[in-house]
């Protein structure tokens, strides 16, 4: 699990071996990564550049780059109001989503770890959430959190607590759509966690139980970091995803109230799908881009070190 | 084999010209109707089908009318493009400006084609310089629902709903029932939806944009945060100040919910949702029309709704497929059975002497109501409806400054607000205009 | 582990399975539920009338939905499993210049919002004549910087004895990825095919996107049509093609939870 | 220092095939205990259920006084040396040393010095830091050997804790282990497969078979008075040679494959009546006729096959229809082929029964060297 | 059969310190040639860059007449058994044995004659169908073992292929192996710290230490003629006593430590003129003082500890400030503080130079009996 690969010593080659027999590998992986180099580069990097073009752009209604301004469409998000608060919305989603689902998952997936009669049960219900779509799971929650009918207001109302506009009340949108967020992906994280508790060598926790070691110093001393590698990886991944959330904002809030949950993704789909200004919505799509490269390079820097790799 | 059989389906609204032999012709019809008006327009499509053998026309659903346009835009002159396509009023501009659509305007040139039989409010909105270019086909307007026993709760006259922004005050403070801290029932309530603040802007002869609500020339700048603008935002920023005011968002169903519980007593809603709200109300509802201020008169409404367009650079037998099919839309059978259905207005008034709209309005004489508020609309660039290629954005900057407004925002400040990003909007869209 | 943890455990459990349950629960409750009830709130239907799910199977062709993306979402999964344990592979077991940098390149491309690509690729798929196919609706997929990180995290946790001992016994690359490392890392294949298999049921705006018409459409947009804007919705209905779209789902991930604890068990010798 | 007690107890893994047979043993308090037995037979199995680690199936262990089978590991405060090695492969060889001490709220100047006192007892002061994937087998073995020693448990188990180690280093482990487990008083429960650790280094050894106890008892009565054969083979290096016989109850003759005949001495004719015997003899018993021996047989045999060790040379061959083995003290240069006379001294003939495996007659005074009798210069 | 030739080879890790410095060595086509050397000395990487695992950070390797520096492993032709057995564990253990035929291209009928004969020669006929968790560690390294001997490559290479086998199979093991290697004609490149093995398994023997070779030869001479005390103390268990002592170049007396004093025979004399000594005695060469030998060094020690194996009784004491092993043939009743009383023959001292290390004088004509000369009955 290393980014900072081994660069074998016998990259310092014999020079007689020619360029050929040097390139031998090379070309080897090439043809393994030949498949994913050609779909990337026509589904994903073609339109990444092509992205980049338009937000030197503004575009006509067909979508077309009319109007070269520069860096134009940069400064005007920089200055714009509506994007700050997109930014900050962004962010302060996935502060609110990443580390409470991970924590969420690692609890459950430690409870199924435990060998149990019926643990089966518990995760599949526990994985359960990664079996449904965004669409469907949303118009669930959809009715839970509606201001009149819903199941949480009623709830509310039973312990005689005023009732809250979860999706209607800008202070309490984000919160909501975090909920049910975290729900959503919580089946995923759960079941990586747990393949990788499962991965831990069992010897392990059988010479710490011989120490005597408490169950949570097996978990401080041993469980997190043998778990370190897929932790990081889920951290990773469930970063990117929290930066990339579409689907629930676009069926529960539309990125209202007061754009408190315009992400910066349902900002790019609005100005793209419904306002056709693609060159706003390439320059911001660049921007989130570089955002969550710079994240991830800085995780990867900094977690890397934290990380235990076989 | 799959994929080869959809490779000739989409052959077919082609430009080739030799399907004309092989059987009757197919064409592509691309809606946004989903629900009940799916089950609607497959019903419509079906009879039509039924009706002749030298045209079929296949329903194809497209998602909402925001996911459609940008779909159209990319297959737009392609041999993808479908021979018909529905798209919501505040597309017209976009539409006519794109260049992917044959106006129907020299279809009915061509045919003679008799349009006055039509709905004139109607047509007013889709007619630009006296050239219609799209079939006006689901045209709604929004209504008042109020439910009529609280009204008499309240010991207010349920016969008789308010008509000004005032009476919606008083009433609404009649109708508003306080528990401790929560509201069991708001008086008034409106989605927090564009549409519903540009009729109450266009009742008052309010314009939305500049050139005449954009139809003498091209919109250069917004309006709306003319004084008629701004007596929307106040009412509502008064009735909510008062906590007469329920915010039930963005969602249609959020809101219906909440008026059919019984937690709004008034609220907007469009013509075409009536029908299934009195029918799952538990209580009886009234219809009336929506409130205009008391400083003007009433103007009446604009056409909200979608109309059908053909699409330009399909073979010649294709559009006119297209067009036997927008012809048929209108003959009053059709728009009678369409009308039954989904509440949607009838096109062609004639639809209205059909039996079974009379059958229909003596179980529930509030859809009555509905038409009656569009007949008596006194046509104006105002109550024609603005024309501008941003107006979905524009919408959306309404949104936000309704939504600041009810978290406590200055009614002209986020007015104002809103009207300067359209106006970037707009300028943007003049400027990359070819 | 005494009786008193145990107890607490099992509690513990069976309270976070019933949170974590619950609103696929509710939607169960609702689809069986007329208008009228779902409009008082209640929790438990009147009975369990079946009136919604027939209503659904006769508004939509759901069946043939369901047949498209169950074939969609297992070519994704195929394509994918084989594209990215390729591309793992290179990266675990083939050492060669510039294997850093292309693996964060392919990483990156994580980072790149699908809606901010969308349109490009739907040009690309319309040049490609590729509408209203499986085609279409699957290549764009096959490629994943998320099931290549995946399966890289877990070739790497495989013992390099075993790349030692296979290359000693004369097996050439393709027969050691073949023939070692795809059955030693079921665990991460299953992992991997489920995830890609649910992601692709799930996506909505893509099919809708390059389909026009039902041929291959797949069942989310069913549950789309299910719900209307400006015409009241029919949330019995829609609950019910909610249960309905997620059985399926929630069948394949019971049963590859069962061939996930397999693998699960069968982990590498340490 | 702690008794442990296995009463009946029993495993099964599969819950058809028992990998331990209802074994009851003893351990004393301060004893250092060697488990041996073939590869299979169950030891580890033993020592992980002793742990905790594994159920027990059936039986009662017992700690001290008291009944353990349903104490966790962590309870039962012992320390274990894994067969292989179960270090924490994230943290450093110290880390990995002083893994128990910090669970046990050892103060660090203490942890710090029981780590640098084992670390240089088992040589691995320079690699403190390194991780254990940069070690050597040998190495990483002597990592799992220094977490068990500084912990300082009253039970310590130990499966094949030197394996890995060459033989100069295994000896001076060996007197290592030894000189803790006395020092300490540690109660030590040791499995290994090398003849040497088991002979020198427990007070009492078990010798397990298909999961069965063949024979418990000191290392060396064991050796000279195996209980059967199977302990007669496993026990010394080269295995004892056995061959089944006729033999005459009357005459007392005994008769291997007709190649080899003797006669049973009269004290111990009583003995045999009326059984099959199995005779076995030790390499080491098989000398070079020397003439100097009286009351032997004598023999002539064709060697078949000869490995000359620096202090010993071992040669096979035929006799009644099986291959044996001698050893003989220093280098022998024997070829191939060779003729060479042997003898056996009947009192170094070991019998068996042949039918239930018991032992009729053990060797007797064979080389029992008494240092006072002899010496006195 | 092929020639395995190493020309400097060299090797580091961490491009700071050499595992392996510069090792030339040629084996020949057929050999058995046994590596061995102190835990973490490079015996395992020497393998490895054998095999084509690891990079050879400098010097060539050659198989036949072939440079192979830069050959992948598996053009190598070459089988090899690893420390930790590296089984599939995806694969039963027939699987496992097989996997190699499989890609060999080998018929299923030979692939599945072969497997079993393995298999049965290891033992492993009931296990086929386990996957090798289901093992325990003695039957994994069999199955590493069986997978290796069914390949039958030219040059197979075995890193500890028995340290976790008994004594009984391992003997058994040994000669099988010696057995299929002859029959076979494979060139055997064979890691150990197993002395028997070392001694009798390997037709050449290398020992290393620190990277470095300290000598190569027939294990018997290394024994006999230990090049440097590293070596004297690392073949032979116990290891030979070494002691440092003061010799007088006039007299030809030697004197440790005030203890031991003796003179040096005339004809070694002048080897150890103006050198510094180091004095070396094997255990077994530590004799019971019998009166029998003359010209032979006597005295009398006091014993410190005492082991009792079952051939041989290995004792300890105190001379010169060191500690010594003596090691004599049969059980002995010796007890702590026991005085013995012992003598050494002159032939069979060791004499190194202190400084060099080098090698002065051999034991000499010590227990070789040649048998031809002895026995003429
Ligand atoms: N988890 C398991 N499942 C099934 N059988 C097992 C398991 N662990 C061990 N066994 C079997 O139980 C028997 C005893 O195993 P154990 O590990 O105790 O042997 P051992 O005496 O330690 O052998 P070795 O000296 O080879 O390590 C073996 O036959 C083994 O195959
Ligand atoms: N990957 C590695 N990184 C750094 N050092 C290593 C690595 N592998 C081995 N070493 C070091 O190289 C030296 C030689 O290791 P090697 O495994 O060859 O020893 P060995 O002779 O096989 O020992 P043993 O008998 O204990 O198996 C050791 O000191 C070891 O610590
Ligand atoms: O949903 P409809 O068809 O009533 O239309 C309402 C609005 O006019 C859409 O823009
Ligand atoms: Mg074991
Ligand atoms: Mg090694």
């Amino acid at each position: 699990m290393k980014l900072a690969l081994h660069d074998t010593p016998n990259l310092s080659l014999n020079p007689k071996t020619s360029l050929w027999k040097q390139t031998q590998k090379a070309r080897v992986a090439f043809l393994y990564l030949l498949p994913s180099i050609l779909l990337f580069s026509v589904f994903i990097f073609y339109p990444m550049f092509k992205t980049i073009y338009l937000s030197f752009f503004l575009t006509d209604q067909q979508g077309e780059a009319a109007l070269f301004v520069g860096l134009d469409n940069y400064q005007d998000l920089l200055t714009s109001q509506s994007f700050h608060k997109s930014i900050k919305a962004t962010l302060l989603f996935v502060l609110y989503t990443v580390p409470a689902g991970i924590i969420i998952a690692l609890f459950l997936a430690l409870m199924a770890n435990e060998k149990l009669r019926g643990i089966g049960f518990f995760r599949v219900i526990y994985s359960s959430t990664m079996g449904i779509s965004v669409a469907a799971s949303s118009v669930v929650w959809l009715f839970l959190f509606h201001p009149s009918t819903g199941m949480f207001n009623r709830v509310l109302n039973l312990f005689g607590i005023a009732e809250i506009q979860w999706l209607l009340d800008p202070d309490w949108a984000l919160f909501s759509v975090s909920v049910s967020t975290i729900w959503l992906n919580l089946g995923f994280s759960f079941l990586i966690i747990l393949g990788g508790l499962q991965n831990i060598d069992e010897h392990l926790y059988e010479s710490a139980r011989i120490d005597g070691a408490s169950y949570w110093y097996q978990l401080r001393r041993i469980t997190i970091p043998m778990l370190s590698p897929t932790l990081f990886f889920i951290i990773t991944i469930s970063l990117i995803n929290s930066f990339q959330t579409f689907g629930q904002i676009d069926i529960l809030t539309k990125g209202g109230p007061s754009e408190s949950t315009n992400l910066i993704v349902y900002s790019i789909y609005k100005d793209a799908f419904i306002n056709y200004q693609f060159g706003t919505a390439s320059a911001q799509a660049v921007v989130l881009f570089i955002c969550v490269l710079l994240l991830t390079i800085l995780q990867f820097k900094l977690g890397e070190k934290k990380v235990h790799y076989q | 084999s799959q994929s080869k059989n959809n490779e000739n389906e989409s052959s077919n609204n082609s430009s080739e010209d030799n399907t004309e032999e092989s059987g009757p012709v197919e064409v592509s019809f691309w809606h946004a109707m989903s629900g009940s008006g799916q089950e609607a327009i497959e019903d419509v499509v079906n009879d039509f089908n039924e009706s002749q053998d030298k045209y079929i026309v296949k329903p194809e659903f497209q998602g909402s009318y925001e996911e459609l346009l940008p779909k159209f835009r990319s297959v737009g002159g392609t041999k993808d493009a479908p021979a018909i396509v529905q798209t919501y009023e505040i597309g017209t501009k976009y539409m006519i400006d794109s260049g992917y659509i044959e106006p129907v305007q020299s279809f009915i040139d061509r045919d003679n084609y008799d349009i006055n039989q039509l709905e004139a409010n109607i047509l007013n909105y889709y007619k630009l310089d006296d050239k219609l270019y799209s079939m006006p086909f689901n045209s709604s307007t929004p209504v008042l629902l109020y439910n009529k026993e609280a009204f008499k709760e309240a010991g207010l006259d349920a016969e008789n709903p308010p008509k000004t922004f005032n009476e919606i005050k008083e009433a609404a403070a009649a109708l508003t029932k306080k528990n401790g801290s929560n509201t069991e029932r708001f008086g008034f309530s409106m989605l927090t939806y564009g549409w519903f603040f540009e009729e109450l802007v266009a009742t008052q002869g309010g314009l939305f944009v500049n050139n005449d609500n954009g139809r003498s020339d091209q919109a250069t700048e917004a309006t709306f945060n003319s004084e008629e603008g701004l007596r929307v935002f106040n009412l509502l920023n008064d009735l909510n100040n008062a906590g007469h005011f329920g915010n039930f968002g963005t969602n249609w169903d959020d809101i219906r919910a909440a008026f059919q519980t019984g937690k709004v007593a008034m609220y907007m809603d469009s013509s075409a949702g009536v029908t299934d709200t009195i029918k799952n109300a538990p209580f009886d509802v009234g219809v009336g029309f929506i409130p205009y201020a008391d400083e003007t008169e009433r103007q009446g409404v604009v056409i909200g709704g979608a109309s059908l367009w053909m699409s330009k650079g399909i073979s010649k037998a294709n559009q006119e497929a297209a067009w036997e099919f927008m012809k048929y839309l209108q003959t009053p059978e059709a728009q009678a059975k369409w009308h039954v259905a989904t509440g949607y207005f009838a096109i062609n008034p004639a639809a209205y002497d059909e039996q079974i709209v009379k059958d229909k309005w003596a179980e529930s004489p509030q859809l009555k109501v509905t038409v009656d508020q569009l007949q008596a609309t006194i046509p104006s660039v105002a109550t024609q409806g603005a024309l501008i290629s941003v107006f979905p954005e524009a919408r959306q900057q309404v949104v936000t400054a309704l939504e600041n407004l009810y978290q406590g925002g200055n009614p002209k400040e986020e007015l104002d607000k809103a009207v300067e990003a359209t106006n970037k909007a707009i300028e943007v869209a003049n400027k990359t205009k070819k | 582990m005494n009786i008193r943890n145990k107890l607490l455990l099992y509690l513990l459990l069976f309270f976070s399975a019933f949170l974590l349950f619950f609103p696929i629960l509710y939607a169960f409750m609702i689809s069986f539920m007329s208008s009228d009830e779902i409009l008082h709130g209640k929790f438990f239907p009147a009975a369990f009338h079946l009136e919604n799910y027939l209503k659904v199977f006769d508004r939509l062709p759901l069946l043939k939905y369901l047949l498209n993306s169950f074939i969609v979402s297992t070519s994704v999964m195929i394509g994918q499993l084989i594209v990215c344990s390729m591309a793992a592979y290179a990266f675990v077991f083939i050492q060669f210049k510039g294997r850093n940098f292309i693996f964060f390149l392919f990483i990156s491309t994580m980072m790149i919002p699908w809606e901010a690509t969308m349109i490009p690729n739907f040009i690309t798929i319309l040049k490609l004549d590729w509408f209203n196919t499986y085609q279409g609706l699957t290549f764009p997929f096959f490629a994943a910087a998320f099931g290549t990180f995946l399966l890289r995290q877990n070739f790497l946790t495989i013992p390099k004895e075993l790349h030692e001992a296979s290359q000693i016994a004369g097996l050439n690359t393709v027969q050691f990825f073949i023939k070692v490392v795809l059955p030693v890392s079921k665990t991460s294949l299953v992992t991997l095919g489920v995830y890609s298999f649910l992601s692709t049921w799930n996506q909505y705006l893509w099919p809708l996107l390059v389909t026009t018409n039902d041929s291959v459409r797949t069942v989310q947009i069913g549950l789309k049509q299910l719900q209307t804007q400006e015409t009241a919705t029919d949330w019995g209905v829609v609950m019910a093609g909610v249960i309905v779209v997620i059985i399926p789902t929630l069948l394949l991930l019971f049963l590859g939870q069962k061939q996930l604890q397999k693998g699960l068990t069968q982990g590498a010798l340490k | 220092m702690k008794k442990v007690e296995l009463l009946n107890i029993s495993k099964t893994y599969d819950r058809k095939q028992d990998v331990i047979s209802s074994i009851s043993v003893t351990i004393e308090p301060g004893e250092f205990f060697v488990l041996v037995g073939p590869s299979g037979c169950g030891k580890s199995t033993i020592l992980r259920m002793i742990a905790g680690l594994e159920d027990i199936t059936d039986g009662v262990i017992k700690i001290g006084e008291k009944e353990i089978n349903d104490l966790p590991p962590s309870k039962r405060d012992l320390s274990m040396v894994f067969q292989n090695y179960a270090l924490y492969p994230h943290l450093s060889v110290e880390e990995n040393i002083i893994f128990g001490l910090h669970v046990k709220k050892i103060s660090k100047s203490e942890r710090k010095k029981r780590c640098s006192e084992a670390a240089d007892m088992l040589g691995l002061g320079s690699y403190l830091q390194r991780k254990p994937r940069e070690l050597s087998g040998g190495q990483r073995q002597r990592v799992a050997l220094a977490r068990a020693i500084v912990n300082q448990s009253p039970i310590c188990l130990m499966d094949e804790p030197l394996s890995n180690l060459d033989a100069k280093l295994r000896a001076h482990m060996r007197s290592e282990i030894r000189q803790i487990q006395r020092h300490l008083g540690i109660t030590m429960i040791y499995v290994t497969h090398d003849q040497v650790e088991a002979m020198t280094m427990g007070d009492r050894m078990m010798i397990l078979h298909n999961g069965e106890i063949q024979q418990i008892g000191k290392p060396i009565d064991i050796y000279n008075r195996p209980a059967n054969p199977f302990v007669a083979t496993f026990i010394g290096s080269p295995p004892m040679n056995l061959v089944s016989c006729t033999n005459n109850w009357k005459t007392g003759e005994i008769n291997i494959n007709n190649h080899l005949r003797f006669f049973i001495k009269p004290e111990d004719q009583p003995a045999v009546r009326n059984r099959q015997l199995t005779v076995g003899i030790r390499p080491e018993h098989i000398l070079h006729s020397s003439n100097r021996l009286t009351n032997t047989i004598k023999m002539q045999v064709q060697v078949i096959n000869v490995e000359v060790l620096g202090t010993e040379t071992i040669f096979a061959f035929h006799l009644g229809g099986k291959e044996w083995l001698a050893k003989w003290n220093g280098q022998w240069r024997l070829s191939v082929n060779d003729i060479v006379p042997i003898e056996i001294d009947y009192n170094s003939i070991c019998l068996f029964d042949k039918k239930t495996g018991g032992l009729i007659k053990a060797p007797a005074k064979i080389e029992r060297h008494i240092i006072e009798q002899e010496v006195m210069i």
